[in-house]
C-alpha cells in the first residue's frame, strides 16, 4: 500500500499542533509548540529519506528558529489578543 | 572567460563587495562608500560588455559551477536583461553616490552597512535579472526581498511597520513562487527555465501545470506590486530613506515583472497551459485597475513620496497591460517602461530626497519656490515628470507609444483608450507638483541652495539619460530589446 | 531637398535665448536687449530659410520609431508660420518690455523665458515635417506657455490656467490616440502634400477615428466650437501674452495643425471619400457665428477680443476644409492677416489698460481723443477684421468667400458675410465710443509710452501695406497660392 | 474522475495543503504579529515538506551512495538540496523578522494589529 | 528579560557540554560528504553552541569572544571562504566555482572536486555559525536600548 | 478577517486541491523528477566528485552557485538584524 503508517500517525499530528499553535494565547507556549511542530516535521523528513534536511530542520528550524522566537518575545510581549 | 566575467562583475562584484564592507569598513561610512563604488563600478563596466554583447539578438549564457543546464545552473543574458541590468548598476552607483549626504540627513547616524546591504540588493536583482533557473531566481528573490526589507525599515517612525507588512506579503509571494516551482518540478523534473519550456512542449496541459502558471503569477505579482496586490509600497516607498526609496523604486518591482514575464512568455510557450489566456486577461485588466487606481489616488496625496508611491503602483500597471498582451511591440513597450519608469521614479524620488535634506520636510507645501532654491534639481524634476506624463522626447513617450500600439495590434481598442487617456490623470498629478513648485510662494523667501555635488551629480545624470534613453530608444528598442529569441519568438515588431 | 541643421538652429535660438534669460534674473536691461537681439537673429534667421520654388532646406532623420524620425523641414506653408510668429515676437517684445515695465510686474525673468521658449515651441511647430515632430513641440508649446497663463498667480489665474492645461493636455492625450491609430494603420506619421496615400486604403471606422482625433486634438488650441472654452479665461494673462499667444503662437498652433490635418495628412481625395470635411466646414461656420454673437455681449475689451479669435480662428479651418485651391489661399492668407490684425487690437487693449488702468469697452468714453494714435490703430483693425478694403483682412476674406462658391457651398460665403457684420457690430461700438462719446475722465491721460506705442503703430501700418500690395516683401500672397496648389 | 482516489494516492500532498492553508489562514486571521509569523512558519514549513514528498519512493534509501551497492533505489536527492536552502532562507526570514518586531514594540509598545493602526494614524 | 544564570551547576555543565558540541559540530561539517550534515548543519549546532555559552554565562558576560560586530565579519569572512574559492577557479579559466580548475596541482578532478566542497563546506559552517551568533546578539535583551531612527 | 481574505483563502485551496490531485502520483518511479536530472546525479556524483553524500555533492558542487546564494541569505539576515538593532559598533564609547 502506498501510504505508510507514520506519515499516516505524523501528518494529523501536524496539523494540531499548527491549529494549536496558532491558537494559543501565551506566545511562548505557542513557540514551543512551534518548536514541536519543526521537530516532527524533521522527524517526518528524515523517515521519507531526507536525512540532511531533516538533520537541519531539527537545529535550524526547531532548535535556532525557537531561540529567536523566544529572545524576540523576550523583549517585546509574551501575551496575544487572539 | 569574457562571459565569465560578464556574470562575475554583474553579480559578484557587488557580493564580494558588501562582504569587504563588512570586514573591512564597517565603522566608517566613507571608506565603505569607496568600496561600493568600485565594485559598482565593476559591475558598470560588466552591464557595458553585456550590453555589447547582446546586441542584435546575442545571448550570453553561462554555466555556474561549469555543469551545463539541466545539471547545474545556467545565467542568460539576453538583450531585455542587458538592458536591465545597466539600468540596475546605474541606479545603484548613483544611489550610493548619493547616500552619503542623504542618509545622514534622514537618519540619526551614519550607517556604513547601508552600502553594504545596497550591494547585496543590487547583486540579488542582477541574479534574478540573469538567471535561467528557477529555483536560483527563488534565492536571488529572497536576498532581495531581505535587503528591501531591511533598508526599508532603517526609515525610522513607521517604517518598521512598513516593512514587516512587506516581509510577510514578500514572503507569502515568494512562497506562492516556490509552490509554482514544486508544481513545474514534479512535472517537468528540471529547474532550468529553457528546459521546462521544451519538456513542457510536449506534456499534456494538466490542472497542476496551470495551477503552477497561477500560483507563479501570484507570487510574482505580489512582489511587483500589480493591482490589488499592491498593499504594501506606499507605506514601504514612503517611510523608507529616499536613497532606498530611488533605488527600491526604480529597479526593484520591474525585475519582478521581468520575472514574470519571462515565466509567463519564455517558460509557459504561448498555448501550453490551458489558463495562460485567462492569466494574461487577467492581468491585463488588472494592470488597466491598477493603472486608474494608482493615478486617482496619486491626486490625493499631500505627501510628496506618498504620491510618487501611488504613481508606481499606475505605472506597474502600464508594465502589466504590456506584459499581458504579449505581442513583441507591447512587450518591447513593457520593457523599455521598466527602463523609462525606473530611471524617472528614481530620479523624483532622489529630488523628493533632495527636499527632505534640504527642508526635513516631504509634503507638498514644502516644494514651494522650489525652482529658486534648487534650480538645477527642478529641472531634473520636471524632466522626470515629463517622462512620467509622456511627453516626446522623454523616453516615457516611446514606452507608452509601444504600448499603444501594441494595444492596438492586440485589437485591443479599450486598453488603447485606456493608456492613451491615463497619460491626463498621470499629467494631473503632475501638474499638482509644478503648481506647488512654480505658484506657490514659499512662506518665507528662499535664495538659492542647490543640493550638493555628490547629491545633485546622480539627479542630473539621471535625468539626463531620461532624455538620452528617449532620443536613443531605436538603438535600446531596435538594436537590444526588440531582437531578443523572447521577442523575436513572438513575431515582429511592428504588424504592418 | 537640402539636409542640413539651420532649421534646427532656428529652433534653438530662443531656446538658447529663454536659457539666457533665466541667468540674468538681476540684470534686466541686459535680459531684455538679449530677449530682443534673439529675436532680431530669430528673424532673420527664418528669412534665410525660406523655400524656393526647387529646394526646400531639412534636417537629417534623426529616427525614433521605425518609419519615424524627429526631423524638421522649412516648407511653403511652416515658411510663412514662421516668418510670421519670428516678426510678431520681436514686436511684442518690445511691447512687453514696455507693458511689463508700466505695471511693474513681477516675475519677469520667468515671463520673457517663457514667452522665448513658447517662440521656439511655435517655430518648431512650424517647420515640424511629420506628426511625431509636431506633437513634440505642440506639447512643449502648452508647457511653455502655461507659466505665463498663470502668470499673475492669483486665484483666477491659476484657475485659468488650470483649465488650459486640462484642455490642452487633454487634447494632446486625443491627438496621441490618434497618431497611434495612424501609425497602426500606415506605419507612417509625414506631413505629405496632399496627404498620406495609404490612408485611403484604410478602414472607413479607423480613417473617422483618426480624422476626428486630429481635429479635436488641434481644435483645442485652434478654439473650435465646443472646445473653445479655455480661451476667454485665458486671456487673465498679461496682455502682451494675449497678443502673440492668442493671436498667434498657440491659437494659430492649433490652427496651423488642422490644415496640416486635412491638407498634408489627410489630403482632398481621402476627404472627399470621407465627406467629413463638410461637417468640419459646416462646424467652423458654426463657431464663426457663435464667436461673433457672443462678442457682442461681452463688456470686457479683452474678452470681446477672444471671442472675436474664437470666430476668426474658425476662418481658417472653415478654408482648410473647403479643400479648393482659393479657399486653402484663403485660409494661409487669413492666418497672415488676422496675425497682424488681431496683435493690433490686443496692443491697442493693452496700452489702454497700461495708461489709463480701464479693461471694460464702456469705461473708454472720449478716450480717442486723448490716445488718437492707440485708437486709430484700433480702428485700422477693427476695419481690417470686418473686411474692409483696401486693408489685408479683405483680400483673404474674398478668396475664402470665393473658394466657399467654388466649392458650391454658397451658405458659407453667406456666413462669411453676415460674420463681416457682426464684426462691425462688436468691434466699431467701441471706435465709437472711444471718439464720438466725451467725457473728461481721461483728461490727464496721454498716449501709451514709446515701447508698446511704437509696435501697435508698425503692426497697424503693415495690414494696411498688406492691403494696398498683398505680395509686399516676396509676399504672402504668392506663397498662399503656391503652398494652396501644392497641396489640392 | 475519481478525485477522492486521486487524492487518496497523493496523501502527503493533501496534508501538506491542508498545513498550508492552516499557515495562511493563521496569517491572514490573527491580529498578534508574531502568530502571523507563527503562520508564515508553518506555511513554508508545509511547502518544504511537499518539496520532500515529492522525492519519496518505494523502498527508496537515503540518498547516499556506500561502495559496492548496486541497483539500489534512492530518494530524489534534489529537492533535498532545494529544501536545505529554503530551510535556511525561512530562518533567515525570520531572523530579519524578528529584529522588525522588536523595533516595532519598541516604537509603539505593541505588537496588535488594531492598536498599531490606532497609533500610526 | 532574560537574568544571567547564575546557577553554579548550569554552568558546569554547559562548560563540559559546549566543547562537546562544537567537537560534534566539526564532526558533522567535516563527514558531511560521507554521512549526513555538511555546512549548514555544523555551522547551525557551532552557532548554538555559541549561543549557548552566551546564555548560560549571561550576556554581560558572554561577549568575551567574538565580541562587538566580530560575529558578523567573521560571518562574512566565512562567505567570503566560499566566494574566494569560486574566484580561485574562475580566474583559473573556468566558470565560477568550477573545482576541477582550482590551483592544486597534482590531484586528479575527482579529488578536486572533492576539495572544493570540504572548502566550502567550511566557508558554509563559520558564516552560518557566526551570522547566527550575531543575529542572537541583536535579538538578545540588553540594559541598553538600541537607537531608533527618527 | 474581511470577506477578500476568505476568497482568497477559498480560491487557494480549491486551486491546491485541483492541482495535488494532478500531480504524478508519490512513490512513482516514472514521475518526471526520477527521469529527468536526478538520474545524472546518482549515476555520476561518487566519479565526479568523490564525494558519497549525493545532497552534498549536489549541494556544494552541481548546485554550489544556489548554496553561494544561499550563505548569502543568511548573510544578508545577519547584516540585516545588525542594520535595524545594531548596538554595538566597535569604539562606541567614543559616541
Amino acid at each position: 500500500m502506498s501510504i505508510d503508517l507514520i506519515s499516516l500517525a505524523l501528518f494529523p499530528a501536524l496539523l494540531g499542533l499548527a491549529i494549536a499553535a496558532l491558537n494559543v494565547r501565551d506566545l511562548l507556549a505557542a513557540v514551543f509548540l512551534l518548536s514541536a511542530y519543526s521537530f516532527l516535521t524533521a522527524l517526518l523528513m528524515a523517515h521519507m529519506g531526507a536525512v540532511d534536511v531533516g538533520f537541519t530542520e531539527a537545529s535550524v528550524g526547531a532548535g535556532l528558529t525557537g531561540v529567536f522566537f523566544v529572545m524576540a518575545i523576550a523583549r517585546t510581549s509574551r501575551r496575544s489578543g487572539d | 572567460m569574457t562571459t565569465s566575467l560578464v556574470f562575475a562583475g554583474l553579480v559578484l562584484s557587488p557580493i564580494f563587495g558588501a562582504l569587504l564592507i563588512v570586514v573591512l569598513a564597517l565603522n566608517n561610512a566613507r571608506r565603505a562608500q569607496i568600496l561600493a563604488l568600485l565594485s559598482l563600478a565593476i559591475s558598470l563596466g560588466a552591464a557595458a560588455a553585456g550590453i555589447e554583447a547582446c546586441r542584435d539578438g546575442g545571448v550570453l549564457s553561462y554555466s555556474y559551477a561549469g555543469w551545463t543546464a539541466p545539471i547545474g545552473i545556467e545565467a542568460r543574458l539576453d538583450g531585455i536583461a542587458a538592458a536591465l541590468a545597466m539600468l540596475i548598476a546605474a541606479l545603484a552607483t548613483g544611489v550610493c553616490l548619493y547616500a552619503g549626504r542623504s542618509l545622514r540627513a534622514e537618519l540619526p547616524r551614519d550607517i556604513p552597512a547601508f552600502y553594504a546591504m545596497s550591494l547585496l540588493l543590487v547583486a540579488a536583482l542582477q541574479g534574478m535579472t540573469t538567471t535561467a533557473d528557477l529555483f536560483n531566481l527563488y534565492v536571488f528573490l529572497e536576498i532581495s526581498s531581505l535587503s528591501a526589507y531591511a533598508l526599508i525599515a532603517i526609515g525610522g517612525g513607521a517604517a518598521s511597520l512598513a516593512s514587516f507588512r512587506y516581509l510577510l506579503i514578500g514572503t507569502v509571494g515568494a512562497s506562492f513562487y516556490l509552490l509554482g516551482v514544486a508544481f513545474l518540478f514534479a512535472l517537468t523534473g528540471s529547474l532550468n527555465a529553457h528546459e521546462i519550456a521544451t519538456i513542457l512542449q510536449r506534456t499534456p496541459p494538466s490542472a497542476a501545470l496551470n495551477a503552477g502558471l497561477a500560483l507563479l503569477t501570484v507570487g510574482l505579482g505580489l512582489k511587483m506590486a500589480v493591482f490589488p496586490m499592491h498593499g504594501w509600497l506606499p507605506d514601504a516607498y514612503t517611510y523608507a530613506p529616499s536613497a532606498t526609496s530611488a533605488l527600491i523604486g526604480g529597479v526593484m518591482t520591474k525585475v519582478s515583472a521581468l520575472a514574470l514575464l519571462r515565466v509567463l512568455y519564455a517558460v509557459f510557450a504561448p498555448g501550453q497551459a490551458e489558463l495562460l489566456p485567462a492569466v494574461t486577461t487577467v492581468l491585463g485588466i488588472l494592470g488597466a485597475a491598477g493603472i486608474v487606481f494608482g493615478s486617482v489616488m496619486a491626486l490625493a496625496q499631500r505627501d510628496l513620496k506618498r504620491l510618487l508611491a501611488y504613481s508606481s503602483i499606475a505605472h506597474l500597471g502600464y508594465i502589466a497591460v504590456g506584459i499581458s498582451l504579449g505581442n513583441a511591440t507591447a512587450l518591447a513597450g513593457a520593457v523599455f517602461h521598466m527602463l523609462a519608469h525606473g530611471l524617472a521614479k528614481a530620479t523624483l524620488f532622489l529630488v523628493a530626497g533632495g527636499v527632505v535634506y534640504r527642508f526635513g520636510r516631504r509634503n507638498l507645501d514644502s516644494l514651494a519656490g522650489l525652482h529658486r532654491t534648487m534650480p538645477l534639481s527642478t529641472a531634473a524634476f520636471v524632466v522626470a515628470s515629463l517622462s512620467m506624463i509622456g511627453i516626446p522626447p522623454t523616453a516615457g513617450f516611446f514606452s507608452k507609444w509601444y504600448l499603444m500600439i501594441g494595444c492596438l495590434e492586440a485589437g485591443r481598442t479599450d486598453l488603447f483608450v485606456l493608456v492613451v487617456a491615463s497619460t491626463l490623470l498621470s499629467a494631473w498629478y503632475f501638474l499638482r507638483l509644478f503648481e506647488a513648485i512654480f505658484f506657490v510662494e514659499p512662506p518665507k523667501p528662499r535664495t538659492r541652495d542647490e543640493l550638493p555635488t555628490a547629491m545633485l551629480l546622480p539627479v542630473g545624470a539621471a535625468a539626463a539619460a531620461i532624455l538620452a534613453l528617449g532620443l536613443g530608444n531605436q538603438f535600446a528598442i531596435g538594436e537590444l530589446i526588440e531582437p531578443t529569441p523572447l521577442l523575436q519568438a513572438l513575431g515582429q515588431l511592428v504588424a504592418r | 531637398m537640402i539636409e542640413s541643421w539651420t532649421p534646427a538652429l532656428a529652433v534653438l535660438t530662443p531656446c538658447l535665448a529663454a536659457a539666457v534669460v533665466l541667468r540674468l534674473d538681476r540684470m534686466p536691461n541686459i535680459r531684455e536687449s538679449c530677449s530682443l537681439t534673439a529675436a532680431l537673429l530669430l528673424f532673420f534667421q527664418v528669412l534665410s530659410l525660406l523655400p524656393t520654388e526647387n529646394a526646400t532646406i531639412q534636417t537629417p532623420p534623426l529616427a525614433m520609431l521605425p518609419g519615424v524620425a524627429l526631423q524638421l523641414r522649412v516648407d511653403f506653408f511652416g515658411a510663412v508660420f514662421a516668418t510670421l510668429a519670428s516678426a510678431l515676437w520681436f514686436v511684442t517684445t518690445l511691447y512687453s518690455i514696455g507693458y511689463m515695465r508700466a505695471l511693474n510686474e513681477h516675475a519677469q525673468t520667468r515671463y520673457f523665458a517663457s514667452f522665448a521658449a513658447a517662440v521656439g515651441a511655435t517655430i518648431g511647430v512650424a517647420f515640424s515635417a511629420n506628426l511625431l515632430t509636431f506633437y513634440l513641440f505642440y506639447e512643449l508649446l502648452t508647457f511653455a506657455t502655461y507659466p505665463l497663463v498663470a502668470h499673475k498667480e492669483t486665484e483666477v489665474a491659476l484657475v485659468a490656467s488650470r483649465k488650459y492645461l486640462t484642455y490642452t493636455l487633454g487634447a494632446g492625450v486625443v491627438l496621441l490616440g490618434g497618431m497611434g491609430v495612424l501609425y497602426a494603420e500606415t506605419g507612417t506619421l509625414d506631413f505629405r502634400p496632399g496627404g498620406i496615400a495609404e490612408l485611403e486604403s484604410v478602414a472607413p471606422t479607423a480613417q473617422y477615428f483618426i480624422f476626428a482625433s486630429l481635429i479635436i486634438g488641434f481644435g483645442v488650441k485652434a478654439a473650435l466650437l465646443p472646445l473653445h472654452g479655455w480661451l476667454p479665461s485665458a486671456m487673465v494673462a498679461p496682455t502682451p501674452v494675449s497678443a502673440l499667444l492668442h493671436a498667434v503662437a498657440v491659437v494659430k498652433s492649433g490652427v496651423f495643425g488642422c490644415v496640416r490635418a486635412i491638407a498634408f495628412v489627410f489630403g482632398a481625395d481621402t476627404l472627399t471619400t470621407m465627406g467629413a470635411s463638410d461637417l468640419l466646414a459646416y462646424l467652423a461656420a458654426a463657431t464663426i457665428l457663435f464667436g461673433s454673437t457672443v462678442a457682442l455681449s461681452q463688456d470686457n475689451l479683452k474678452r470681446r477680443l477672444a471671442y472675436s479669435t474664437i470666430s476668426h480662428l474658425s476662418y481658417i479651418v472653415l478654408g482648410a476644409a473647403l479643400l479648393t485651391t482659393t479657399a486653402t489661399a484663403g485660409a494661409v492668407l487669413h492666418l497672415v492677416s488676422h496675425a497682424f490684425l488681431k496683435i493690433t487690437l490686443f496692443f491697442c487693449a493693452g496700452a489702454i489698460y497700461v495708461t489709463t488702468g480701464k479693461d471694460k469697452i464702456s469705461q473708454l468714453a472720449g478716450i480717442g481723443r486723448r490716445m488718437p494714435l492707440t485708437m486709430g490703430a484700433f480702428a485700422i483693425g477693427s476695419l481690417g477684421l470686418a473686411g474692409v478694403p483696401p486693408l489685408n483682412g479683405f483680400i483673404s476674406k474674398w478668396y475664402l468667400c470665393l473658394g466657399s462658391i467654388q466649392s458650391g457651398h454658397t451658405p458659407l460665403a453667406v456666413v462669411l458675410v453676415v460674420s463681416g457684420v457682426l464684426n462691425i457690430a462688436y468691434l466699431f461700438p467701441v471706435v465709437y465710443t472711444a471718439f464720438f462719446e466725451s467725457s473728461d475722465e481721461f483728461d490727464d491721460y496721454g498716449e501709451a509710452r514709446i515701447e508698446m506705442l511704437a509696435p501697435l503703430m508698425l503692426t497697424a501700418l503693415a495690414c494696411i501695406v498688406f492691403g494696398l500690395w498683398p505680395d509686399a516683401g516676396n509676399g504672402p500672397l504668392s506663397f498662399a497660392e503656391l503652398i494652396a496648389r501644392s497641396v489640392q | 474522475m475519481d478525485i477522492a482516489a486521486a487524492l487518496a494516492g497523493r496523501f502527503e500532498y493533501v496534508m501538506t495543503s491542508a498545513l498550508i492553508v492552516v499557515g495562511l489562514h493563521g496569517m491572514l486571521s490573527k491580529q498578534n504579529l508574531v502568530k502571523q509569523l507563527i503562520g508564515l512558519n508553518i506555511m513554508q514549513t508545509a511547502i518544504i515538506l511537499l518539496f520532500i514528498s515529492m522525492s519519496v519512493q518505494t523502498g527508496g534509501t537515503v540518498p547516499i551512495i556506500e561502495k559496492g551497492t548496486a541497483n539500489v533505489v534512492y530518494m530524489s536527492p534534489l529537492p533535498h538540496v532545494l529544501m536545505l536552502t529554503a530551510i535556511v532562507v525561512m530562518v533567515a526570514t525570520a531572523g530579519v523578522a524578528f529584529a522588525l518586531l522588536i523595533r516595532i514594540h519598541a516604537r509603539y509598545g505593541s505588537l496588535e494589529e488594531g492598536e498599531l493602526l490606532g497609533r500610526t494614524r | 528579560m532574560i537574568p544571567p544564570y547564575d546557577s553554579v551547576t548550569v554552568r558546569t555543565v554547559a562548560k563540559i557540554l559546549i566543547p562537546l558540541i562544537q567537537v560534534f559540530a566539526l564532526y558533522v561539517v567535516f563527514h558531511g560528504a560521507k554521512s549526513p550534515g555538511g555546512g549548514f548543519q555544523g555551522g547551525a549546532i557551532l552557532g548554538a553552541s555559541l549561543i549557548l555559552a552566551r546564555l548560560t554565562a549571561g550576556p554581560g558576560v558572554s561577549v568575551h569572544y567574538l565580541p562587538g560586530t566580530s560575529a558578523l565579519r567573521l560571518g562574512a569572512v566565512g562567505v567570503l571562504i566560499y566566494g574566494v574559492v569560486g574566484l580561485l577557479s574562475l580566474f583559473g579559466g573556468a566558470a565560477f566555482l568550477d573545482y576541477s580548475a582550482l590551483p592544486l596541482p597534482g590531484a586528479h578532478e575527482d579529488e578536486l572536486h572533492a576539495i572544493g566542497i570540504e572548502a566550502v563546506e567550511v566557508g558554509v559552517a563559520v558564516a552560518v555559525a557566526c551570522v547566527m551568533l550575531s543575529i542572537f546578539d541583536d535579538l538578545a535583551p540588553t540594559e541598553r536600548p538600541y537607537r531608533q531612527g527618527r | 478577517m474581511r470577506p477578500p481574505a476568505y476568497l482568497a483563502l477559498g480560491l487557494l485551496s480549491g486551486l491546491l486541491l485541483y492541482a495535488v490531485a494532478a500531480l504524478p502520483p508519490l512513490r512513482n518511479p516514472d514521475s518526471p523528477i526520477r527521469t529527468g536530472v536526478e538520474r545524472y546525479f546518482v549515476e555520476n556524483a561518487v566519479e565526479d566528485t568523490a564525494t558519497p553524500n549525493i545532497v552534498s555533492a549536489i549541494l556544494a558542487d552541481y548546485r554550489s552557485f544556489d548554496t553561494f546564494g544561499e550563505t548569502t541569505v543568511v548573510f544578508t539576515a545577519g547584516l540585516a538584524c545588525y542594520l535595524l538593532l545594531g548596538r554595538r559598533e566597535e569604539g562606541e564609547s567614543g559616541k
